[in-house]
């Protein structure tokens, strides 16, 4: 039957830094220097933040969290190719996109922190908020992209998933949509190799995961997703495409999810460690820096000042959650309706009544 | 006025609101040039556009969650699901993200979409197409549930629905779509949606129904005039939030309660409203409240789904064992 | 971005018979003169039946009704090619695969006649009952498959679905499923082009249907599903490399829905009329009596026998469905559970006590 | 005997019938190698191989729809959804085929499947990992439902489960599931799956709860026999179907009922029981049927889940009043 058989399609990763920070392709014109140095701090913000939050979770201070180490490039490489008016549908592992978007260190805090305070962003306001249920959030992107094209506002709609994530209907299901609607959406999966403990190897027997597009005739790409150029520069063009109203891209990005799932998650009970090590050789902040400072735009001592600078804005951003005082029992009703409708007005009552006397901050 | 059918008046209550507010959209499966399988949107593709009218892929879940996503941005979609044996997919997206968007960003983000769906048995369809789910979108905090039971109310509710500012979920019972038809004006009036309306004013007990069990209901309530029992009639209409304080003073009057619903019995919502008055109208009961439901059984083929859906005869037996106190 | 572009599979339409029933290829081995002639009497059964099952719907003797006016290559073709021991998953238009299975013709006038006993096939008792809800059967083919393979059973499962039910999230899980875990499953997406009222473009913007399998790893064929011999030979194979344990594969039919889609529908509102009169150019019943004739081995009186045999089988059907006595109120009750849970044994009483006095026979 | 906590007693009762049936296996998400987020299958791959205990791909409506098919085929597989968040999906293949594949097919075909999850709020999860579906499942004909409030039960239902001839919806209260240990028999032995516990008795009311909210209410009824007030407390633990005979017999003798449970209160599944109550033992009550219920509220993050879930004092001040007859 071989002649008639589907071809597995021959999709190239697309990469302009190697792990070594070498270019192996000229840097795309829409690279600059400039652009690689925010590039770079955004990146560091988001490890350093990282950091900081897995502390707080470990001391009891902050819920379970789901850190992006290892995967800095995805996150900021798409959020930094998009206009501030388009719109964001990110996973639960995005705050490195979002930071880009404006969302605030102490808004992811209390998002985490369990307080729905943390996804009323005061920047970014049509972001939708992180999304847990995994792959719910992409038909919200098509759906949000359809809008846009509806109203012809010059949006454009970037959504994230994971590699466990593409072998869940809702994700098909609107990707299928997107293509045939040809609505402006960008979708970016971060295939960091493992959906909790399932390795990318039984979630799906497709080469890549960029070929999911062909499915749907949905055009698919995969990048380095730990050479945060290659990330940008494609993600812009697809963002680009979808503004001219050529339609959706779905990129794969590989990177690979240095920590723990979750703090909830022990990875050593499934993952070979010399697996991970093996990966810290190929992470996109080291990668970077090694560039950056061989083109002598970068040295010792931009880094020390970055690192301090990102200290200060996470100690501060911890300091405001902190001091965030808990909401009241009333937040439960507030946001339900846009009226609590009678119905459940006596049942506020109830929760006010009983409602412990008030504690202190969060933490 | 013209006389319409329900299906008509739920088609023009579209129409109308399309016409005001151009963030309305329609999407569902056989919606545009086929006007759906129940006729529902007949003409409105024609009229607004396939960019309003959109015919989706066969993807419920994916309806859903393009709605809420559509809704975020500030559109007002009303989604068509075929019929209710298909509306399941769906629940994940209401649940998890259309009840809950606005609560989740403390009001940043909205989801003012509904979800309409032609619901319930008695039309002889194929498996599948005679499902009463209404209980399961009744327990999800942050949801609407409306049942219309005439064409003047689905009108009134349809429109109210798609005016409110978070989502409904909109059953319009399949076996009344060509019932009969009343006058229907073309006011653009809404219904209020958190209502029960009193169909018929009784003294010696109170049936409490929705939706096509309507039907029955006042055709029991007849039969029991003829028997000389005289009996209140309230047609729920917005099962949630549910007016309970309507259903209250009814039976705080007529000290007895029977509650009829095509679903089945156990954990329908005709448990809800039960529950209900024997927390709150305990004292005033003469006797037990009664539920008149489909048996806890899988909705049969059609030649036994007369014998699923409570009949005249059922209804009419519990009123008289409740007239006797037991 | 082109070079890094998924590439649209280049997938060809296998076909041995031309719309006019010439050969374009030689027949396969596989595929015998007497082989087609039992295929071409399937066929005509099912036409047949559909033709009277309409006539019984138009004349209130039988709920809604799908036929499969059309599209029999399809179901005859795919179930010709299985063991008596695999398994069938259909969906609600596959009676002419179920036939050739061994269901008769009383047992589907039942089902559509509204009684759940048709369901209880004499023949092929492993068979799934037809699918409603779309695309949920593939996961229960998956399923099956899997316990076949687990327990070492020689059986592969054969499950069918329309081209509209692909778009759905149900089809893809299973799919990608069945790519990961290699089961024994044969795919037949039955595309008649149209999903009611909604054409194939407006259901995905891939050019084929079967690159589907693309996205997950599984072996993606298209053939004329018109051809019979095109569609027998094709799952001939697919069935035997299931059962090599070779894994499964996806194999569009590509054909055409000659009727309405059910009896509740009305295709004039939504089809252009001239492109069902192209499309009856195309029919798998003359196209292969065309090649039959030709050959020498079928005749007009051949025909003329063969439509009287039909005519009669499905008559007696009808008589013996119209014999069949209506199920009591119990009926509901006594297939729920493997024993009536005490708690719902008072309500099979109150249904006996409720059930109308007994009516007639069915239609 | 071993002291067990309730996730080891799960792992227990899987591991027990694995050994003893082979037609039981394991699918789920993070299930082998993981052994699952909460550990619950622990073990079980490297015991029991990888075709037995399946690691599958992220997707809730494809797994149910997988043991659907693989039960239909005789196996018997115990599905695991991560948490009730994400059950969701399961749903349609839960309510169209698995609780009626046996009917649809009058026999023909079974459907001996389990759907585990972990449910219930309480352990500061994050979003969407603390809901309480039970009701939406307790009203699809054909199922069960069961819902352990301790090791020794979850071992017992658990394994009944397995042994049922039909589909069992199994939730296991996550704020249980470490928070004690208890003695569990490592003998095989089931648990009736229609039967509810009469976890304490009592005489002057009957408190009814299920799952985590046992601990509340056992703690309330401590707390009130310091008051003076004895009540009796039921464990229903097999919601559906509900033996709903025990509840009456203790209504009938304590002539006053709390129904608590940690789902919302609209259309929960304490309707169903207070509507029971209200047909059946009307005459018997000396005071309103109250439901102690989280609010119809979505679930909070965790900041306020101690403020969602029903409290000590909550059910203590329900049973106050009741105590009154109010
Ligand atoms: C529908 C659904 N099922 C299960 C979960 C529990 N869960 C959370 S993350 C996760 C794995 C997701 O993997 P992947 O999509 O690769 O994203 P990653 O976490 O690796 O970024 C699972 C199973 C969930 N959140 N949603
Ligand atoms: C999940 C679901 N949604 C909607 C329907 C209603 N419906 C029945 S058939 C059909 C179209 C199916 O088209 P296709 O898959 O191409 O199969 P065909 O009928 O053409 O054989 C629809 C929308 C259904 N049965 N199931
Ligand atoms: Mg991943
Ligand atoms: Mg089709």
């Amino acid at each position: 039957m071989g002649i008639h058989t589907s071809v597995e399609p021959d999709i190239a990763t697309i990469r302009f830094l190697t792990p070594e920070g070498v270019l192996c392709r000229p840097m795309p014109p829409s690279v600059s220097d400039e652009l690689l140095l925010s590039l770079y701090r955004s990146m560091t913000r988001t490890r350093t933040f990282d950091g900081k939050a897995i502390a707080l979770q470990r001391t009891g201070q902050l819920g379970t969290f789901a850190s992006a180490l290892g995967q800095e490039a995805v996150g900021v490489g798409a959020a930094a190719a998009m206009a501030a008016r388009d719109v964001l549908a990110p996973s639960y592992r995005d705050h490195g996109a979002q930071f880009v978007r404006g969302m605030s260190m102490a808004e992811c805090l209390l998002y985490w922190g369990g307080d729905e305070r943390g996804s009323d962003f005061a920047h970014s306001r049509l972001d939708f908020p992180n999304c847990v249920p995994v792959a719910t959030q992409i038909a919200h992107a098509v759906g949000a992209a359809y809008a846009f094209k509806l109203r012809r506002e010059d949006r454009v709609v970037v959504t994230f998933i994971g590699d466990g994530g593409t072998a869940n209907g809702g994700f098909y299901e609107a990707l299928n949509m997107a293509g045939v609607w040809k609505t402006p959406v960008v979708f970016v999966i971060n295939n960091n190799g493992w959906a909790i403990s399932t390795p990318r190897a039984l979630e799906c027997a497709a080469t890549t995961l960029a070929q999911k597009g062909v499915a749907v005739g949905v055009e698919g790409l995969q990048v380095d997703g730990n050479d945060v150029a290659a990330v940008y520069d494609t993600v812009r063009q697809a963002v680009d495409k979808a503004r001219g109203g050529q339609g959706p891209t779905v990129i794969e990005a590989l990177t690979y999810r240095l920590g723990d799932h979750t703090t909830a998650d022990d990875a050593t009970r499934y993952r070979d460690p010399d697996q991970v090590r093996r990966e810290w050789s190929r992470e996109p902040i080291a990668r970077l820096r090694a560039y950056l400072i061989g083109k002598g735009v970068w040295s010792a001592d931009s880094e020390a000042a970055l690192q301090q600078q990102c200290l200060e804005e996470v100690n501060q951003a911890v300091s405001a959650y902190q001091a965030t005082q808990p909401a009241s029992s009333d937040a439960m009703f507030d946001y339900l309706y846009a009226t609590l409708p009678p119905a459940y007005v006596p049942q506020r009552e109830i929760a006010r009544r009983f409602a412990p006397s008030a504690g202190g901050g969060h933490g | 006025m013209a006389e319409l059918s329900l299906v008509e008046a739920v088609n023009r209550a579209l129409a109308c609101e399309m016409a005001i507010d151009e963030s309305v959209l329609l999407i569902g499966e056989d919606i545009g040039a086929n006007g759906g399988v129940f006729r529902a949107t007949n003409g409105l593709q024609a009229r607004f556009g396939k960019d309003r009218v959109v015919d989706t892929p066969l993807a419920e879940g994916g309806i859903a969650g393009v709605a809420v996503g559509m809704a975020a941005m500030g559109l007002k979609p009303v989604a068509e699901i075929q019929f209710t044996g298909f509306i399941y997919p769906t629940i994940d997206q209401m649940i998890n993200h259309a009840s809950r968007l606005r609560n989740r960003t403390r009001g940043r983000l909205t989801c003012p979409m509904v979800l309409r769906s032609p619901y319930g048995a008695g039309i002889h369809a194929p498996e599948h197409h005679s499902e009463s789910p209404e209980a399961l979108f009744a327990h999800m905090p942050g949801l609407r549930v409306v049942i219309p039971s005439s064409p003047a109310r689905a009108y009134g509710l349809l429109l109210a629905a798609m005016r409110d500012p978070d989502p409904v979920v909109f059953l319009e019972p399949t076996r009344l779509y060509r019932l009969f038809k009343q006058e229907v004006a073309d006011d653009g009036e809404s219904l209020p949606l958190d209502a029960c309306f009193v169909s018929r004013e009784g003294k010696d007990a109170t049936l409490v129904a929705w939706g096509a069990m309507m039907q029955e209901t006042l055709a029991a309530a007849d039969a029991l005039e003829r028997e000389g029992v005289d009996v209140e009639v309230i047609d729920v209409a917005t099962i949630k939030p549910l007016d309970v304080e309507t259903i209250l003073r009814s039976v705080e009057k007529t000290g007895r309660c029977v509650i009829i619903h095509e679903a089945p019995r156990t954990a329908g919502f005709g448990a809800e409203i039960a529950a209900e008055i024997a927390e709150r109208a305990l004292f005033s009961l003469l006797a037990p409240v009664k539920r008149v439901a489909a048996y806890d059984v899988v909705v049969p083929l059609y030649r036994l789904e007369r014998q699923y859906i409570p009949s005249l005869d059922r209804i009419a037996d519990a009123v008289r064992s409740v007239m006797e106190g037991s």
